[in-house]
Order: structure tokens, then sequence, then C-alpha cells
């Protein structure tokens, strides 16, 4: 095992928590993604692996699905792989593994970084941060979406409770954001 | 001060008072108040001074419509200029000041532009002040500038905050007047979700103005009562104090939510207005009507004012603007006015009637056939003078009058979409058109329909119909019903010194002057007499202008032409707009993975579009940056040198066609590049210019990772896509971005290898023979960690590029900072590497400036003639070609002082400085600390044969003029030993 | 303005980049007799039309598709969008 | 009728009585020497600069509106002349010089103010292709000076630089740069060319050209047919429409570029200021409005209108340069169509149908340009050869290679 220590995104050794009156803002640093891309002429074969890995159906336009290992639709044939990181660092092999020629694999797992958002009011913050339609957002749908200029992914884990990926490089920027409607919605 | 203006009833809160101060004076009001109401309470008509004779004003409305009542609210870096004070909420220790006057409102000094008036006739600056030439600038301009404005700009900051936010609804509700919350019943019962926006701070429009009743209850209770149940609605949303700005395509609205204008002082973190990005399916305009006034001699006095703002300030403001009060209409409108204003208790001079067929009235004399001709007052009206029917004359007393000339529909919204509205000849006035926005309906007043019974049932049939809603529509309350009753009157015939435009100053006789000179489209009248140019938009007086100019011309109004309008529908703060994107969050910020660490280093930073980058590392006792670089560049080609280049874009492409789509974007060849090796790759746009450079590395036989330059990677990922999707469909290629999924660093000098030795792990050979220049593989460092490790130099030195999951980087780099200290590692910024490959004659972003083909850099014959790729075929036009076409070379001063700067351009050492003797021009330069002098890179005409030349270098922008030997581009190493090493 | 996104439905255009007259989907051969003269037509010349326009869309800030769009440059009403995979496909590119 | 303060002190004491119309309002004769499609600030100046300078009286020039509606009615009135290319910087500095006695040579105030223009820069790479300008300017006899973060906010204290995201690391000016009241250069050429005895015709609309084995004899117009000697079209966003009546396909889309003006206001600006890190740029009108604009909607468009996300990307700009503009109201906004050429650079140019030319191409560069754009063409119309400031602007350069790329982006005009 490597001796190299991990900081989060916002640049701490554990994950930053804010909380505003009742809505919650969590960095989630412990998950592990990777990127499915089907092949040409493969995109059957390359779901029905998918589907096999996370254990039900790959997931339609805008939705995800799976646990623990979960995938969101992204693209056309294309699909972001998540899991926990503990049990998955080494996601995008695991994946290839699984799924072979069929797609093209990619690790994803630091180019994100990921909050969640939990809370009341947590639509309210949402409104003002992006162009979704949140108050018409189901559990398991996952939407890309601008938030302060930067190209977002909105899950719906269940009614008022998300998750935010971000590029990672811009964790600050994103968290900064994020915490900043949330004070403007009190 | 006492309010001796203030009337019975009304829906102001009478239990408590809130004092404001206005021009340094204290008073007080109610919550419920505007500014504007509680001036008048207090007996205060006089409120600002008109922009160009600076004539006394007082209010003319009671909405948003406001030409007159403007002022600056607020102070200190809170000042707001311009500020409707018809639309102000009075708040506790609200503070106001007149503008646009000096000394003090009641003495202006520049009211002497009144006396000129008859030379400042619309346009006359284009006549005049042209001699002498200079005067122009020197002297006139100066004072005109001086005089023009109306309130000023704090100049500071604006400390509040503003936010933007996205609404999405069924249908969009745009006014709660009769109209508009009839039809939020109609819709919001049936469960549709529902937005119902109102500028005002009350929702009910007219109906708070009114005195008649709805049903078995007043107006104004009906609507409080309406209102209480849609707010129990969870479909419907109530957005008071909140403004529809604008239409635009496919559903989109704007609307501005003031938040916090209405309170003294916000929390921390709570914004003034909120931009709401509104998208609805369908919109229903129920934005009411506008009454306009009418053009007589002085018709701009304070006191004089729209009679429907009187019948509001007594009826929901409760207060007059004068205990006796006249009337001039040209409809019944008027006398509505009249009998409410009486009932408060008001005396009214008289009703003068233009009509000889008036209604008569018991309570109050009603003049028939009667017209205003003249007023009197200086700071406020005292009496005005009335033409009899039998022509005598009658001279009236009164400290108000109500002018009444009937009403215009709010058509703004429905011409967004640059449609235009249609003649109405009973209401003779436009209404909207048919070319509405797509999905808008309007209903009531703003569609002609005056009468509150017309408005309520139009309101609930749009919403049905809008929703397409089945079944029974709401009980209508019983409401007034009266038809239009008017008799079309714009202005006094013979008037001159009437005005239309009364801030602006624009009166019927600019109007005949424009038409007299040929100014007779509506857009020239506008724009030569600036008649609708005010922060009003002409909403009082566009139409007045528009009938004069029909009259004259001797055309319909409709032939003459329509008035339309743009956004915004009234005017909205640049804060608004902007929202949050403002100072440090402008843009979004990206750290690489050291960042935290160089922060700890004490490095400098640079922002590098998003990124922000360490520039260099400054040691203790250094105290100027050139120490800092030349060390930095000194250690790293005398041992090894560390600096993190995450910022390269970096492109995942995979897929068995892999191999074949590079080929296609980049000019020279990749089809046969072997696994385990990384080359050198230039991408042409397909003009035939250089767009991007990088490298591209086969990791295995269906998967390269392709690099950008930081300034380019999103560009050249759109691009790569659209080869993908658009040009080659069936590829067999995958591409998605890395860029910010690994840490990476550049590791460079001699000792680069040795430094790495020390972290990969020992099962992975990285000598010279098992991984040489241009090798590049998957490893694993410390012990596991899976890592990329690519052999390839930018410095020119021996040198890798590693490559871990970013949440690594950061320890990485402190490991490579701790083992390297034996070799005396060093980090390095941007500068240094800058210099380094300026040293080496490696373009970069200078230099790949986008009208640089593969020949200007030196690269023509990359560009692979035996296949095809993007811009090949354009890069061979004759222009692109000529012989003495642009080479990039390297530059060194004759006498090694001289300094080289970027921008300078070449000349031939003797001969004329000027554009036809132009050279060429430096894209980059640097001091050498290796060749211990300064050095750059340029574009020189036909430069691969100038070697040795010697030239001028010029720059009359910072004086420089020197002499400099052409030379290689490769300073340092040309044959490129040591990072073959 | 709103893009009606053939896979995911309405999306508002700022989510987009605009590349122009979908016609920069037809590369000519480099090998044709008329080469020069064919991409200086291609790469610059434009019908520009007042009216119906099929125009590149890329939606970057979503699914990362381009897409032909079909849209009316008097009055920006779309009328038809497509994945511009699909059109090329159909006007006959490969490889 | 000549303007004088003379005669608006004669005219105020008798009544205004003497004012006669700026222009005559004539019927088409049936033919003419030269015909110039377009009531522009461009086709304007072309007529009066072709009966001035090159003694052409049977000239028209037809518009199908009113003169003076299009981008000259709807600019933000700036004028510079500093470019960077040899194409352009002698064409402009022309036109600069022309802007300079424009009042003395049309007797018409149109108000060019030289208050100055002021480019910031945010980086060193944007230092040095500003460096690189200014010589090329001063190098083709304009004028251009270097300032440094600290001058520009001993100039500009209300900027931005001490919580700026890209901090202003300095400046290129041009002090001769200015404003000018837009419609009073529509206005003043249009009187001038009738006081030539040019016929101006509005509302009369062109629906097709009479050509005949590849030479053109005239336009039909809404108002009939009218023969013409040569044809000159300057109808800048309507390029593409009009040419197109001619079988022709322009290297030329059209775009809206969205305007903007605030409230009035006391004066805080002194000159114009354009932003380096993002898409703003500002002056003050005489009138005290703030009139500012940004970047291109982007998208090919006729309608002249565009959409939030650029109001809001610009006012966004606006507020990371000058923070004390936030309470300043946004007044009123509208939209010009841009003739937006594949490289930034406009063309002024035979056609291959003999006796028709074009002028276009003008991006958003049109407004600076107008005197030497209408002095070029006229210059071209009367000799048939290229004015030397303006031999580059070739229409075929694109298929030679010679484009005059300003920004360097290439064949996609919605970047320039």
């Amino acid at each position: 095992m490597h001796d190299l220590a991990a900081i989060t995104a916002l640049g701490g050794s554990e994950p930053r928590v804010d909380t505003v009156a009742d809505v919650t803002c969590a960095e989630v640093p412990g998950v592990a993604l990777a990127s499915v891309a089907a092949r040409s002429g493969q995109e059957a074969k390359a779901q029905k692996a998918l589907a096999k890995l996370i254990g039900v159906k790959t997931p339609d336009i805008g939705r995800f699905a799976g646990d623990p290992v979960s995938a969101f639709w992204t693209g056309p044939d294309q699909w972001m792989v998540e899991a926990p990181f503990d049990s998955h660092e080494g996601l995008a092999q695991q994946v290839k593994d699984a799924i072979g020629d069929a797609a093209s694999v990619t690790e994803q797992t630091d180019a994100w970084t990921r909050f969640d958002l939990n809370g009341g009011r947590v639509l309210a913050v949402l409104e003002l941060l992006c162009p979704l339609d949140v108050r018409k957002m189901a559990e398991g749908d996952a939407a890309r979406a601008a938030i302060h200029h930067l190209g977002c992914f909105v899950l719906c884990r269940s009614p008022g409770s998300f998750s935010v990926y971000g590029p990672r490089s811009s964790a600050g920027s994103l968290h900064h954001a994020i915490v900043t409607a949330m004070k403007s919605t009190l | 001060m006492t309010q001796v203006n203030r009337l019975s009833g009304g829906l102001i809160d009478r239990n408590s008072t809130l004092n404001f101060r206005f021009d340094n004076r204290n008073y007080t009001a109610h919550p419920g108040d505007t500014l504007a109401s509680a001036l008048l309470a207090n007996d205060v008509r006089l409120i600002g001074r008109s922009f160009k004779y600076h004539r006394p004003r007082g209010v003319l409305t009671a909405g948003s419509e406001e030409p007159n009542g403007i002022v600056e609210l607020r102070a200190g870096n809170r000042k707001e200029p311009n500020t409707r004070a018809t639309t102000a909420e009075v708040y506790e220790g609200l503070d106001a000041q007149s503008q646009n006057r000096w000394p003090s409102l009641k003495f202006d000094a520049l009211a002497i532009n009144d006396r000129f008036s008859n030379f400042l006739t619309a346009g006359f600056y284009y006549k005049t002040f042209m001699w002498p030439a200079v005067f122009w600038e020197k002297l006139y301009e100066p004072i005109i500038r001086k005089a023009a404005g109306l309130g000023s700009l704090s100049m500071e900051d604006d400390p509040d905050e503003y936010d933007k936010g996205f609404l999405h609804c069924d249908l969009l509700i745009i006014g709660a007047g009769p109209a508009g919350l009839m039809a939020a019943l109609t819709a919001g019962r049936t469960g549709s979700d529902v937005i119902l926006a109102d500028e005002d701070f009350a929702l009910g429009g007219r109906l708070n103005s009114e005195s008649f009743s709805l049903g078995d209850d007043s107006a104004s209770d009906w609507a409080a009562a309406t209102v209480a149940e849609l707010s129990a609605l969870p479909n419907v949303r109530l957005m008071p104090r909140t403004t529809v700005i604008g239409a635009f395509d496919h559903g989109i609205y704007g609307a501005v939510e003031r938040t916090g204008d209405h309170v003294a002082t916000l929390p921390v973190g709570k914004p003034r207005q909120i931009l709401w990005r509104t998208y609805t399916k369908r919109a229903l305009l129920c934005a009411g009507a506008t009454e306009r006034p009418i053009a007589f001699e002085n018709n701009d006095r304070p006191g004089i004012m729209l009679a429907s703002a009187m019948r509001t300030y007594a009826n929901r403001f409760a207060t007059t603007a004068a205990q006796r009060v006249a009337i001039f209409t040209n409809n019944d409108d008027g006398h509505r006015t009249a009998s409410d204003l009486r009932a408060k208790g008001v005396k009214i001079a008289a009703v003068i009637d233009v009509r000889d067929d008036a209604p008569i009235n018991y309570e109050f004399e009603v003049l028939k056939g009667a017209q205003v001709v003249d007023t009197k007052g200086r700071l406020g009206l005292t009496f005005v003078e009335v033409a009899l029917a039998d022509g005598s004359r009658r001279i009236l007393e009164c400290g108000a009058l109500g002018v009444s000339g009937g009403w215009n529909p709010n058509v703004h919204l429905t011409c967004h979409h640059r449609g235009r509205p249609v003649w109405n000849d009973d209401l003779a006035a436009f209404a909207p058109g048919d070319d509405l926005p797509p999905g808008m309906t309007v209903a009531g007043a703003a569609n002609g329909t005056l009468s509150t019974h017309g408005a309520l049932q139009s309101g609930a049939e749009s919403a049905a119909i809008a929703l397409d809603l089945k079944g029974a529509l709401p009980d209508l309350p019983k409401a007034e019903d009266a038809p239009i009753n008017q008799t079309p009157f714009w202005y006094l015939k013979g008037c001159a010194r009437a005005w239309l435009d009364q801030q602006n100053d624009v009166t019927v006789k600019d109007v005949k002057l424009s038409h007299q000179e040929g100014f007779r489209s509506v857009e020239h009248l506008k724009r030569y007499t600036t008649l609708g140019m005010a922060t009003d938009q002409g909403k009082t007086s566009n139409m007045a202008g528009l009938a004069i100019m029909a009259e004259l011309a001797g055309k319909s109004i409709p032939e003459t032409g329509t008035t339309i309008f743009r956004p915004p529908y009234t005017p909205v703060p640049i804060g608004t707009f902007a929202g949050r994107m403002k100072g440090q969050d402008f843009h979004p910020t990206r750290l690489t993975p050291s960042h935290y660490w160089a922060k700890e280093r004490g490095a400098v930073f640079v922002e590098v579009g998003n990124w922000l980058r360490a520039q260099w590392f400054p040691l203790p006792g250094e105290t100027h940056w050139r120490e800092s670089v030349d060390r930095e560049v000194r250690q790293t080609r005398a041992s090894v040198g560390v600096c993190d280049c995450t910022t390269l874009g970096k492109i995942d492409v995979q897929g068995t066609d892999a191999a074949a789509f590079l080929n296609k974007v980049y000019c020279n060849g990749f089809a046969k590049l072997a696994i385990g090796k990384t080359r050198y790759g230039l991408m042409l746009r397909e003009d035939g210019m250089a767009m991007d450079d990088g490298t591209a590395a086969r990791l295995a036989e269906d998967h390269f990772v392709v690099t950008t330059t930081t300034a380019n990677a999103v560009n050249v990922y759109r691009h790569m896509e659209f080869v993908r999707q658009c040009l080659f469909p069936d590829m067999d290629v995958q591409l998605i971005s890395t860029t910010e999924a690994w840490a990476q660093y550049a590791v460079a000098g001699p000792n680069s290898r040795k430094l790495l030795q020390k972290i990969v792990d020992p099962e992975f050979d990285i000598s010279n023979d098992a991984f040489p220049f241009m090798g590049c593989g998957s490893i694993t460092v410390c012990g596991g960690l899976r890592a990329r490790l690519f052999r390839i130099s930018f410095s020119g030195e021996l040198a890798f590029e590693i490559a871990v999951p970013s949440r690594y980087g950061d320890a990485l780099m402190r490991r490579l900072m701790q083992d390297g200290e034996e070799f005396d590692v060093v980090p390095y910024g941007t500068e240094a590497l800058g210099v380094m490959r300026i040293e080496k004659g490696h373009a970069a972003g200078n230099e790949l400036n986008g009208t640089t083909s593969a020949l200007n850099l030196g690269m023509g014959r990359m560009v692979s003639k035996k296949k095809d790729s993007i811009g090949s075929t354009l890069s061979e036009r004759e222009g692109l070609n000529e012989p003495d076409a642009l080479m990039m070379v390297g530059i060194k001063p004759v006498n090694a002082d001289d300094k080289i700067t970027a921008g300078a351009h070449l000349m031939d050492a003797s001969g004329p400085v000027d554009a036809k003797h132009d050279q060429g021009y430096v894209t980059s330069a640097a001091f050498s600390p290796s060749l211990d002098c300064h050095i750059g890179l340029a574009f020189l005409k036909n430069g691969g044969a100038r070697q040795g030349e010697r030239m001028r270098l010029v720059s009359p922008l910072t004086d420089v003029n020197v002499e400099v030997e052409i030379v290689s581009a490769h300073f340092v190493d040309p044959e490129g030993e040591r990072l073959r090493a | 303005m709103i893009i009606p996104h053939p896979l995911l439905g309405p999306r508002d255009s700022s989510e987009f980049v605009y590349l122009g007259d979908a016609s920069l989907i037809d590369r000519p051969d480099w090998q044709a007799e008329d080469a020069a003269e064919a991409f200086h037509e291609y790469a610059y010349l434009r019908d520009n039309p007042a009216g119906e326009h099929r125009e590149l869309w890329y939606h970057e800030g979503g699914d990362r598709s381009w897409l032909v769009v079909t849209r009316n440059t008097m009055t920006h009403e779309i009328s038809k969008v497509e994945l511009a995979r699909d059109v090329a496909r159909a006007q006959g590119r490969s490889k | 009728m000549r303007y004088s303060g003379f005669q608006v002190i004669k005219q105020a004491l008798t009544g205004h009585k003497g004012w006669t119309p700026a222009w005559r309002d004539p019927e088409p004769k049936a033919h003419y020497d030269i015909v110039i499609i377009g009531g522009g600030g461009h086709g304007l100046a072309t007529a009066h600069y072709l009966a001035k300078v090159y003694g052409h009286r049977k000239v028209a020039v037809i518009e199908k509106g009113w003169i003076g509606g299009g981008n000259v009615g709807r600019n933000t009135t700036i004028v510079r002349s500093n470019y960077l290319l040899d194409g352009n910087e002698p064409f402009y500095e022309f036109s600069l010089k022309l802007w300079e006695g424009l009042e003395q040579d049309l007797n018409y105030n149109a108000m060019v103010s030289q208050r100055g223009i002021l480019n910031l820069f945010h980086s060193d790479g944007q230092r040095d292709a500003y460096t690189r300008r200014g010589n090329a300017m001063i190098l083709n006899g304009a004028d251009a000076e270097l300032l440094d973060a600290d001058q520009v906010r001993k100039e500009h204290p209300y900027l931005n630089f001490d919580n700026a995201r890209f901090p202003i690391k300095g400046g290129l000016a041009q002090r001769r740069g200015g404003t000018v009241r837009h419609d009073a250069v529509a206005w003043g050429y249009a009187r001038s060319a009738d006081g030539y005895g040019v016929d101006i015709i509005q509302n009369c609309e062109v629906t097709g050209f009479r050509i005949e084995d590849g030479k053109c004899l005239g336009v039909e117009t809404s108002k009939g047919f009218i023969g013409a000697g040569k044809i000159g079209c300057a109808v800048a966003g309507n390029s593409g429409r009009v040419v197109g009546m001619a079988g022709m396909r322009l290297p030329i889309e059209s775009h809206v570029l969205q305007a903007f003006v605030s409230e009035g206001l006391k004066p805080v600006l002194p000159g114009v200021i354009t932003f380096g890190a993002g898409h703003f740029y500002v002056s003050q009108s005489d009138k005290g409005g703030l009139v500012f604009g940004g970047d291109l909607d982007g998208y090919n468009t006729y309608a002249q209108r565009g959409n939030l996300p650029v109001v809001e990307d610009v006012c966004e700009g606006g507020m990371a340069l000058m923070p004390m503009i936030g309470r300043a109201r946004l007044l009123r906004m509208w939209g010009g169509v841009m003739d937006m050429s594949m490289d930034g650079s406009p063309i002024i140019d035979r056609t291959p149908v003999e006796g028709l030319y074009f002028n276009g191409g003008w991006c958003y560069g049109g407004f600076k340009a107008t005197p030497a754009s209408g002095y070029c063409f006229a210059h071209l119309l009367a000799q048939d050869e290229p004015h030397p400031t303006a031999t580059a602007y070739r229409l075929d350069r694109f298929r030679t290679g010679r484009m005059i790329d300003e920004k360097g982006v290439g064949n996609q005009p919605n970047l320039h």
C-alpha cells in the first residue's frame, strides 16, 4: 500500500460540512468514478455488462440507478459509474475488467468533487443556483446543469436530498456559491 | 411637521408612524405610503427639476410611469439616483434628496435655461458650437456635459448583494389587478403551476385605488380576500414587488424581485434584488393601462397630475395634493375622480370637460365644452385659466389639477419581439396586435377592456384558454361595467410651450419644429426631439407626440406610425443583472493540486484563464522577481526542478479508430506511433492556421492521452467532438476530458531521472534504454499508487512528466521536494517555465496567436501531404505560402545589455522606421540566465534565410530602439542532446 | 432561447455553444479535382438566409452532443432539432 | 441654409419660421449615374463624398425605411483607430482624421468628442499583444500610449483595483479616440448630400436587380425600376439578403449585437473604457447615459433583439470592472444586426456582376468606419480602383488566403 496522503478537493484532510439553518452542504470525497462510453456497434453489449455491474437495468436518459455501485447517464451510450472509494479505489480497472472491449472506460474519480445538499429549503437553494426545474425532480433523476458558470451534475437522491458534482479544480468556487445561496434564502 | 393633506380612510396603517427626510427636512408617514404620497400628505408638491429647462416638477402619476417625481434615494455608497418617489416605499429613516438642481430645489440657477428656451429648441446643438472647431471639446461640450444628467452616482462600490434564480411554471401572470387576480384564481384552483407577479408592493392594481365595490365588498377588500385564497394554494407563487421586465425567446421572461428596497438595512447575505429567469409555457399579460395627460400651456407645474393618480392618492394613500382641486378631462373617468375626491372632503373647483355633451353632476360644477388654456404658480399651481364654451375666460383657484386624456393599454411586453400594436378607435389608443410573443395572451385593460367587469371576465377566460381548462369558470363578483365614453383630445390648438415629455422638456413646439425640418417618422421625431427618451421611456408622452405629428402630416395616427417598446419595462439596476458574478466571484477560480503546498511556500500566483498558477517561488532575501526566476532556471538546468503542469488539457482518446482519428485532427501522422511512445502534434484549424499543439501518448493500441495548451483545452475538446460526431460519425472513437483527474508535474533537469527513481516503484525501469526520450507508460509510485509517466520536455532538459490521481498531488509534490533535497531540487513557476521554453525555441500562446501557420512556425514540413487532415487543403493557398512569409526566428541584442521587448517591431538596420518597412514583430522575450542576456522569439519576413542578419528592434510605444541579431530560435542545446540523455 | 434537445428535452441555449451553418458537416473531398475551390466555399461562403436556417449547436454544458437545429432567423422559432451525428450519417459521412 | 450660432439666434427671434427640411423628399428619377442602396451612415457618406470629392451629382440613395434607422442609429457611438494589421490601420486612421474635420465638412455638429479610449489589459500576454498593436498604430501615424496600472488608477480611480478577479495591469490608450452623436452623422451626411443634389429616397425597398449578360442595369424597387450606371450596395446586416438577389453568396453571416444605455447621470466617465477580462465596454453620452455593450449573442439572426444571457454577461463584466455602477439603472436595451465577415474585416470591392459594387462585412466596427467607408466606396465607384487605404478589403482574399484577422480566430464570424 502506498504512503501518500490524500486531501479533499477543498484542500482539507477531512471533508467540509456547512450548515445554514436547516440546510446542510457536505463535501463527499469518499466516491470513486469511472466513465463508460460504448464502442460503436457494441452499445447493447456494453449496456448488458454495465447492468450486470450495477445490478439493475442501465439507467435511461436523465436517470441514475444501482447500489452500492451505481451509474448515471451522461450522454448517448455514455454513463458515469459511482462507487464507494474505500472499496473501489481502482474502479476504472474494475469496470474495464467487467466490460472489456465493449466500451471505453476512463478514470474520473478526481476529475470531480461532490457536495451533498439536504434540508427543508434545499429546493429554494437550488432555485438560486441552477436552471433545472428542481421542484419537479424525482428520486433517481440526474441532470447536467451550469452552477456559477461551472458544468455540474445534479442528482436527486430523494426529495429534499441532492448530490452536486462539479469540477474538482473549482471546488472552492462551487462551495462558495452553494453556501452563499444557502445564506441568501434565510 | 403634520400631514396637513391627509384624508380619511385609505390602505395605510395609521397605527404606526414612520419618520423620513427629504432635502434634509424631517417628515412623517405611515406604512403603506410611497415617498410621493407621503410628501403630498405633508403638502410638498415641488419634488424635482426638469432635464433641460430646470422647470419645477411635482409628481404626475402614482406609479412606475412617473417622469417627474424622481429623487436620489438613500445616502453614501447606497445612493440611488433617479428613483421614482411614486414607487419608493417609505421605511423608518428613509432619506431622499432632490436632484439636478443647484444650489437648491427652490432656487435653481440653471432655471435660467427656461428664459432662453426659445434658443434651446429641439436639435439646436446640431446647428451650432461648430466654430471655431476646437471650442467644441474645450468649451461648449464640457458645459453641456456638466449641465446634463439627472441624479449622480456615489462613485463608490455598491455594497449590496444581488442574486439570480430560475423559476418554472405553466402560466406566468403579469399584473395582479382585477384581470390578473381573476386569472390566477381560475388557473390556481385547477392545480396548475402559476406565478402571479406585480411591480406593486400591494397586489390588486387599480382595485386598491377605486371606491366602487365588487359584489358585496369594497374593491380593495375583494382584492385582499382573493390574494389570501391564492396564497393558500401551494401551486400558486405570489410575487409582489416583482416587475416582469422583458419577454425573451421561447417563453423566457425576465423578472426582477425587489427583496430589499423597502427596508432600511438588509441582513448580511440577503440580496437587495433578485433577477428571476422565468421559464413558462404560457404568459398572460394583465399589465393594465396608463392614463395620458393633455397638452396645454404650462401644463407642467407641480400640482398638475393625472386624474387617476389623484384618485389613487385619495382612495389608497388617503392624501391629496391640495385641498382645492380642479379636473380637466375628455372622458367620464375624470368625473369619477372628482366625486371620489369630493367624497373625501376635497373641494372641487370645477370639472373642465372638453365635451359639449359632458354628463352633469349635482355634487360639483361641470364646465362643458371648456378647456384649460393656461396655468400659474412658479413652484406650484395656484390657479388655472379656462376658456369656456362661449369663448369667455374664467380663472379657477386650485392647488392641484387632475388631467384625464383617456387611457393607453400597457402593451409594452407585447412589443418585445418587435410586434406592433394596432390602433383601436374606441380607445383612441394602440392595443396589442396579433404578432404577440409566442405563448403570450393579453387580458383586461392591457387588452383594451377598461371596465372592471370586463377585466375580471377576460382574466378568467384568458387563463382558461391559455391552459386549455375544461369546466366552469369561477363566478365573477358584480362590478362596474361602464362603457368608454371619451372624445379624443390631445392638445390645445395653438399652444406652444405645452409639455409632452415633462422630464426631457419636449413641448408641442418642438414636435412642430421637428415636422418643419423633415424629421417626420416616429424614429426621427424621437431622436431629434428626445421625446420619450427619458427614464419613463415616454409612457405618458409618446402617444400625444405621435398624434400631433399625425395632425401636422395630415395623416391618421396609425398611418403616421406606432410606438413600440424595448425591454426593460422599467429601468433595472445594473447590479441586478450581474447578480453574484462580481469582484472575486466574477469567474470561478481553478486551483492546481499543488496549490495549497505552493501557498505554504509563499509562491506568487498568476491568473491563467480561470486557473491560478504559481508564477515564481521567492526565497527570503530575494527582492526582485527576476532573482527568483533566474535562480529557478539555473537550478533546474543545473540539477532538477519541478513544475505543476496539471493545467494543460488532457483528453482521453479511445477506440479502435483512435489512431485514424488523431490522423485527422493533427496535421502530422499518428497512425504508426508505437505503443508506449509519445509524439508532438500540431493541430490546424480548417483555414490552415495553427490552432493548438501538444503531445499524444499511446498507452495501448486503442488508447491515447492527448495534451492541449492550458488556454485551448476547452476549444480543442469541442473541436474534436465536432470532428468525431459531424465529420466522421462512424469512427469508433470515444473522448473524455481527464484534465482534473490527474495531478501532473514536470520533473526537469539532469538529475530528474535520479529523483524519480526514488519514488517510482522498483519494478519499473526508467533508465534511458528502458524508458527513452518520448517514452510513456503506466507505472506505480510510492509503494503502489497508480501513476503515468511521460518522458517529454518543454525545458529542453532531460525531463519527465509524472501524473497521479489529483487527491494525491499535494502529497506527491511534498515527497518530490523531500526526496529531491539531496539534488537541491527547486520548484519553478510559470515565469521560469516561459524562460526555458523561449531558450529552447518552443512556440507557445504568444506564437500560436491564431494568425500563424505551420509554415510561419517553421513546421511547414510537418503538414503531411500523404493524408487528409483538418486544415491541410486550405493551408496551401498562395497567400499563406509567399516567399517572404513570416518565419519564427530567435533574436539577440547586439549590445548584450540591451533589452528585448515583446511587441516591438523589426526594421532593417538602416532605412526608414514606419509601417511600410515593417519586417516583423517580437512575440516573446525574456532574460536568459543561460545566455546571460535578453533573448526573444519573433516572426520575421523570410526569417528562415536571414540568420546572422543585424536588424533594428523598435518599440516607439515604449521608447525602445536597439540593434539585434537574427539567430536560431533554439538558443539552448540546439542538437537536443540533453533531453535524450 | 430554449433548444428542444432530442434526448434531453428543452434546455436553455446558454448551455450550448454555437458554431454556424450546418453545411459545415459537408466537408469536401481533399482529393477532388476542385478541392481548393470546394474548401474555399465550404469554409467561407454562406447562404445566411433570412428565414429557416439549419445550424450547428454543441451541448457543452450538457451531454456534449452536436445538434443540427432548424431555426428561423427572423423569429427565432425552432422547427426541428436533430443529433448532428445522425444527420452526418444520413448525408453519407462515415469514417 | 447654412447652420450657425447666428442662424439659431436669428430664427429664435423670428419664431423659427425659417427652418427648412434638412433634406428633400423626392420621387425617384428614371436613371442615375450611381445608385447607392442603403440610407445608413455608410450609404449617405458615400453619396456625400461622391458629390463633394468626386463631382458626381446624379446620385440617389435608396432606403427601404427611414434614413439612419440601421446600425448608425443603434450603436455605441465609439470612434477609434486602434488596429493592429497593415490591412486595417491605415484605413481606420484615415477615418479618424475625417471624423476630426467632420463638423466643418458637413456644417453639422455631430459632436465628435475625442475624450479618448482605453483598452485595459490583465495579463503579460495581453500587454505584449497591446504593445505590438500600439507600435503598429504609431508606425502608421496614429497615436497610442501604454499605461501601467498606476497610471490607469490615477485616471480612473473608480475601477476595481482592490478586489478584482483579473487585476488590471495597464492599458493601451488612444487619446484621439472618443464618441460621436450617432444619429447626427446620418442626418449630417444626408443634409450635405442633399445640398449637392443627391436624391435621398426613403421608404423605397429594393426587390431585385436587373442584370443583362453579366451587367447590372439598375434596381427593381417598391417605387418601380430605377436605372443606374453603377450600383453600390451598403446595407450592412442585410448584405446577404440584398446581394443574394444578384445570385451571390458572401463570406458574411448576420448576427445581433446588443447595446445598452443607463438612465441619465451626472458625468462619471471621461472617455471610453474596454474591459480586457470580460465582455464590456462603456462610455457616457453628453446627455449623461452610460452607453455600454459587450459580445454578440452569437447565433445567426436578422431579428433586431437579443436575449438575457448576453445582457447578464455584459452587466457581470461591468460590475467586475466598475462596481460603482451597481445602482445605476439599465434604461433600454436594443439589438443591431451585424454583417459579420469571415475574418472580422470589411469588404469594399467590385463584385463578379459588372456595375455592382459591394461595401459590407463591417462586423461591429461599422460606425467608426463611416467616413472612410463612404470616402473609399465613393473612390471605388468613381474611379473603379480601390482607395489606397482600402486595397486589402478584397472579396477574393479568402480564396487567395490573404485574410485580415485581427483577433486570430479564423473563419468563424461570431468569434470576431
